[in-house]
């Protein structure tokens, strides 16, 4: 079983890859999508993140199967 | 009715409005309200020239916010129709991005949804712009929106 | 630039602002914001049905309120461009009666300058509106704004 | 010397005329332009006035020459 992990824009660039699989054997929480998927420790501040493309935040839980995206202030209109 | 469109070409946002007038809202009696809110590239921003624009999305979520930023909408100020057509990828100056537009019986409430829309869809809907200078630097342009989320523990 | 038309003939503000721009923005590249009203004439008022109405107008001074109104707006939300179209004589529903359009270099300014001018216009501009019901009988719309002139001593 | 004076829409239907020409030798107040034309004593209060197509009141005064409209509360838009 799987979580799909998505990240754009700059966040994208910075972390060298736009999409991770992360193969999960229970529910995680985002913050620790974000540590298994980034490499990185903490999720910052002024990354935005979604599950099943409504916004979340770090206690999120994960589920199996779920699309989960971090990404940076959205910027549009 | 409502309708969202995402297009990766350019658009006149008065012609296609007259299109879809022409399709939906002939004869339309009692709509006595229309506001609209046409967003352009402009060729400067923060002080730097800027040449042309990538705009990213994120396929899937971002109707899937639009779509919910204007239902809500439609059922807050009970409009008749609403339209949201926003560019994404290659856009230069002059070209417009965004185009919202509403209709309702009274002008209070046409008003107020296709701002409070605007507003939303700059604070919400998932677009990131990537700017090009004179000189082929590019730059990703600062979110300058509150977090749509609490900030951590 | 600005411009003011009173029209006695119908027109499509969709297709007469792709036209306008057409003529006045070909590669405007600093005004980022339009904001737009449509108000269209409506088949009912008051809980009636209506088939036809007159909007009579004082010549002169109707174009001389309008062109003050408009361009105390222009100054003071430092717009690019302002419009304002608005229909006299006989109108049948369905048929837009005034069109207003701003542009400005950021959509509040555009927001609140559109707001603005469409309730200065409704407020103090000299038209009158005389409805028609189905039954043929004809009654002048009461006017339900403040008084521009203070009360009688 | 004269004022034109005008009348717009329920109100020129209300008084049965558009327009009257006042034959006046001085200023006079809005007060007396209207008394004059109008045959009837005091200013509605819901009568709207303008002097030269500029909105004025029952006390503003009146020139030779001058162009008065007396109308209703207006109803564009």
């Amino acid at each position: 079983m799987s979580v799909k992990v998505l990240f754009f824009a700059s966040l994208r660039e910075r972390l060298g890859h736009g999409q991770v699989t992360l193969d999960i054997a229970e529910p995680l929480s985002v913050q620790e999508v974000w540590q298994r998927s980034s490499g990185e420790e903490t999720l910052p501040a002024n990354v935005l993140v979604s599950v099943n493309q409504d916004y979340a935040d770090a206690a999120t839980l994960v589920q199996l199967d779920d699309e989960v995206a971090f990404f940076p202030p959205v910027t549009g209109g | 009715m409502i309708q969202i469109e995402l297009r990766a070409t350019p658009f006149d946002p008065w012609q296609y409005l007259a299109d879809w007038q022409a399709q939906q809202h002939q004869g339309n009696t009692h709509s006595g309200a229309a506001a609209v809110f046409v967003g352009t590239m402009r060729d400067f921003n923060e002080g730097d020239d800027v040449t042309r624009m990538y705009l990213e999305h994120y396929p899937g979520m971002t109707e899937r916010q639009l779509d919910k930023i204007v239902a809500d909408a439609v059922r807050t100020w009970k409009l008749d129709d609403a339209l949201v057509v926003h560019r994404v990828g290659e856009i230069e100056p002059a070209q417009p991005i965004v185009l919202v537009a509403v209709w309702s019986a009274h002008r209070g409430e046409a008003f107020d949804a296709c701002r409070h829309i605007m507003e939303v869809l700059k604070h919400t809907a998932p677009f990131w712009k990537k700017e090009t200078l004179p000189d082929g630097s590019v730059r990703w342009v600062d979110g300058n929106t509150p977090l749509q989320r609490q900030p951590l523990a």
